[in-house]
């Protein structure tokens, strides 16, 4: 069993929770202060259709370059106090670090130019894929897997990144499962005991790799977890408060990144970063209404209220009549981060994050648990929980309370199959043992088809 | 006439039990196989298939139906008479090469299975070759492909290639689907139709069949 | 000499002009108000790559269809409380009126559906292309382009448009080489003579087939004039404050649309909208931020301050990963609507208008003159002229005085060269005479190579 | 040597009186006439075109600029020997048919001059043919084709493949400019190349000669 930490939230006032501001920010060396007082805008770009292979590299390293150029001049133009930029690593850049590598240094030598030329501020998140999956894979922490992630995490750490992160995919086959199932106790096994301990390997050698090379480990997401029961749910292809208890579990997983030592900011496609602000004082990431390029969200206004980076979650170099789609997304974050700075410099940020709250929180189960004062008071339930394991149930059992609390008060619109399924929840919750060795035997039992020797669990 | 709607009901409802007692029931009545089939577990599933494109089914109750009906299809199928079949033909789905994205693929897979169609996943990052081999293994008269990567999608270039080469393409139907898929490039590939959801893929199937 | 109207100004109070409602709302069968306390989002979309030919027009006719039922889909999803679809037709569905006549029926055919099916309020412009230019043209007001512009008009009014707008383009050949040379008595003498009397003319005609076919006249732009000063001013190519006094000088063109009886909302890629509404009261339609996909600006967020629509200027029909990129846009605004109508209902509608107007107006002439005290300061002027040629140059005088002033103030960053050119631009505009006649004369005969009598001029 | 500085000085400055003065005295100076144009008049226009390449001059200053080195050039061309240039090349420029957008083109046209380049701006709306034409008319090496709309980008598709039917496909090199236009469009209709901007115009035409 995995020690737990913070017994205790950084927020207790709901007041001082706020987008632009955490209660332990991130100092960089150029002087940008992620959480310090300044919302940033961080820009996320991929490939247009292409392969990768060692014959195209040249041009997918000219692409980047182009992505990064368009970019880094409209930050020039806006004159942003600040900017990240992310790369998700396509697959192949992961299984040949060396490709990873290669699109790092390109990346860091543009943004190095502008620093040059035009003073630019801006810091580079790298996010290998994890690869620790497909038909080959033997096991999760040893292997060619395995080597290629941390390879590449080490080839990215010493060439160019300021920091590391990666949407990690401990236990996600069964969360899959899990989703197409609404089957909670499943999706409560997946998270807190199978996720939470690969969590905990995995990021204790991130922060190893962060450490050696002087750069930051900067957080985790639940992207193959909840973001795929919020599209579902955004579907109506299972309910939606499924989606939004899913979120709220999601959180304690992610939650092991900055208990492994992650310091921040948490990676932009964790709605759950909200909880992980709430319950640790870490800056965080947020992706919504520019990120409609990459996928339609519930939550578009409410994930503002808290960020302290903006992103467009990622979007692909194709032409669009103003300018190529990585620069049009730049463009669109910098006037909302311009907007956030400014309300929060006239003594309005309150304000401004409880109108962007309220302009979704009412349609929606996860733009509901995305509230200020919701996040706090179930934050404040889960850290109550002594093991992951029961901090995910926690997690889960206050979700539900909420959410049911908000559609009888009037204050969350939800209709009486999303009502009936709460209540289908609730009793699959209540089902679950509280022996986690058991539960765990019980699930292993349940689920022969997954080795979960892998994760060297039995 | 026998009355199926109780038989339908179980399906649409999921009951698995319910299903296999009233086909079960339905056999003791001397009632044709075939129309069990057709007129009880079908039917059924058609409702489920049309309540779930208005989005008033969810994906884990259709898949409780799909269980339901392949239970009392598997009790009454044994009766039937020599010849007679209980799917529309055989589709062949998967991810194609270099891309692991599941669900998606998945979801139209299931929804081919609500419309009667037989569907054999292969999962994800299938090659070329695991295609060709399944279509000969099947007798299959559609193979869809997934990606979801812009770096993917070359792959199912590739692999409508590799059936080519292999002197299946002209047996088949090919179609594609996935987040950055468009009809103009279902068309530059070559490709025999693509669609933007399940239902659509459903539809479109159902037109290159007939 | 065309009469002016307007003597006095719709607004005198900084603290009544803001952004969603208007003096004199728009009230639409369907119960949307424009301008009547609720911001909506305006969609503009257009083609991809093809040609449009007899033969391609089923294809054209499958992407409107395809682009209005994704946006109008988005619209139900995000629960917009009425949204406006606006169609730019290119330019071969002018020059075969029939083609624009079976957009706008395809157009308007989904949104009535969607109407029907999901209660989704929304409203259909049609902007024929102002198609009078090029080789053949023979004469502004007779003549083939003149009888395809109209038989557009007439033919969209007829069939499912519920506003008719156009960006006319009288007087833009010799606004061309006033922004290529910045020439400002040239500018002042196509925006404030030639400009103005061809609008009174064109929008005499359009009011009069908006009102044959109960439909309405919504309005003109400075697309074609102050537009292309702007973008050459963005990219550094002139200075930026000739961009800022050929902005406000347009409104006196813009604002002869609403003297013919254009009512609204007036159409989004005109800034000087906010001159309009500060004169006329009438609402209007603005784009910034979400519009960066067509083009970048410098007002992306001082744009929304005033706006009554919302708009995203125009997106072509391509794929982007989250949605086809017209849905995507659909999206953005409708959250960016939703953010701005909660503030308002939370009282907050002065203070987020004022954020937004700060976050941009230091750093950019154009932004500064569209500050709502500047607005209503600079239209106070504009009114007390009384010929559109005289306000025409009023409003570079009083635009330079106040640029000049907010410089040395610090209100406004601009840098030496762009002060040196304030001062020649006030030379500029004190050698032109103060006789309409004897000004006209002296360009005719300085521009021998256009020929006015196309317009009725001599 | 003779001192250029004050020629190039009024070039740069846009100051036509000037120009004409001191190309008037170096000719009285005997100064080799070619030298006049490439040392002193061109020398200056090299200057704007740097100088606007980094935001540092307008648009209308670069145009002064070019009207006073053209006025220069005037004055001295005629004392050339035979077979001296003045121009690095002929550039045709002009936006395709269906598309009347003109500034972008003339700002490509107007840095091209100011880096030696001859060109003949054909303006809007011009057909293949006419650019047929104008290449024979003026030798040219180089066609640049505008377009602004996605759909007038086929034209510059449809105006290549008239270059080649009319015979002078090979003998010039074909750019291309617009803001729907990229790279790989440039490279499916069987472009030379394409540029973002007018200094990248340059920069592409200077390449393509050399
Ligand atoms: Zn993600
Ligand atoms: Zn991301
Ligand atoms: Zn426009």
């Amino acid at each position: 069993m995995v020690a737990v930490k913070f017994t205790e939230l950084a927020y207790t006032n709901v007041d001082e929770f706020v987008y632009g501001s955490a209660k332990y920010p991130v100092k960089c060396a150029n002087g940008m202060v992620i959480g310090g007082g300044t919302l940033y805008p961080e820009l996320n770009c991929t490939l247009p259709m292409m392969l990768i292979t060692e014959e195209t590299m040249p041009k997918v390293l000219a692409q980047y370059e182009e992505m990064i150029h368009g970019v880094c001049s409209m930050g020039v133009e806006l004159k942003v106090p600040g900017m990240l930029v992310e790369i998700e690593l396509l697959p192949p850049c992961t299984f040949n670090p060396q490709w990873g590598i290669d699109v790092t240094k390109v990346v860091k030598g543009v943004m190095k130019e502008y620093e040059t030329k035009f003073d630019l501020k801006s810091m580079l998140r790298m996010t290998p894929v994890d690869v620790r999956e497909g038909k080959t894979l033997k096991h999760m922490y040893k292997g060619v897997e395995w080597d290629q992630v941390m390879d590449t995490m080490k080839g990215c750490a010493a060439n160019g990144a300021d920091f590391l992160s990666i949407e990690s995919i401990g236990g996600k086959h069964l969360h899959d499962e899990s989703v197409m199932n609404i089957d909670l106790p499943k999706a409560v096994f997946s998270l807190g005991i199978v996720g939470c301990r690969d969590m905990k390997i995995l990021w204790d050698e991130i922060v190893k790799i962060a450490a050696a090379n002087n750069i930051l480990p900067a957080g985790d997401t639940a992207c193959g977890f909840a973001n795929t029961s919020m599209v579902m749910g955004h579907k109506n292809f299972i309910p939606k408060v499924f989606a939004a208890i899913d979120r709220v579990m999601c959180a304690v997983r992610t939650l092991v990144a900055v208990e492994s030592g992650a310091v921040g900011p948490d990676k932009d496609c964790g709605y759950e970063g909200v909880y992980l602000k709430a319950i640790s004082g870490t800056p965080i990431s947020m992706e919504g209404r520019v990120a409609a390029c990459a996928h339609s969200s519930a939550v578009g206004n409410v994930s503002l209220a808290l960020a302290d980076c903006w992103s467009n979650e990622s979007v692909e170099n194709v032409r669009l009549l103003g300018n190529m789609a990585p620069t049009v997304s730049m463009e669109q974050l910098a006037y909302d981060c311009r907007q956030m700075n400014v309300a929060k410099d006239k003594g309005f940020a309150l304000q401004m994050r409880d109108i962007l709250v309220e302009s979704d929180n009412k349609y929606d189960p996860t733009a509901y648990i995305m509230t200020p004062s919701v996040v706090l008071r179930i934050a404040g339930e889960i850290i109550k929980g002594k093991t992951h394991f029961e901090r995910t149930k926690i997690a889960a059992g206050a979700t539900i309370t909420e959410l049911r609390a908000a559609a009888k008060a009037g204050s969350l619109e939800l209709g009486p199959k999303e009502m009936k399924y709460l209540d289908i929840f609730e009793k699959q919750l209540n089902s679950i043992p509280n022996d986690e060795a058991e539960f765990t035997a019980n699930m292993i039992k349940a689920n022969p088809k997954h080795d979960l020797g892998m994760y060297n669990i039995s | 006439m026998f009355d199926f709607s109780g038989l339908s009901d179980a399906v649409i409802a999921g009951d698995e039990d319910g299903v296999l007692d009233l086909a079960q029931k339905a056999i003791s009545a001397k009632v044709d196989p075939l129309s069990i089939i057709n007129d009880g577990l079908i039917a059924g599933m058609n409702v489920v298939g049309a309540r779930f494109k208005v989005n008033d089914m969810y994906v884990p109750e259709v898949l409780m139906s799909a269980a339901a009906m392949k239970a009392g299809v598997a009790l009454v199928k044994p009766l039937l008479k020599s010849g007679e079949t209980t799917t529309k033909g055989t589709v062949i789905i998967g991810t194609v090469t270099g891309d692991l994205h599941d669900i998606g693929k998945s979801l139209v897979g299931m929804m081919l299975e609500c419309s009667g169609y037989a569907v054999v996943d292969l999962g994800v990052d299938v090659s070329g070759d695991d295609f060709v081999a399944a279509v000969k293994a099947n007798d299959a008269r559609i193979v869809a492909l997934s990606c979801m990567l812009t770096t993917t999608m070359l792959q199912m270039k590739t692999t409508i290639e590799v059936l080519a080469t292999q002197g299946i393409r002209k047996n088949v139907k090919v179609i594609i689907g996935g987040a950055p898929i468009t009809q103009e490039f279902a068309d530059n590939i070559g490709s025999d139709g693509y669609a933007t959801d399940a239902a659509g893929a459903v539809d479109l199937v159902t037109k290159l069949l007939n």
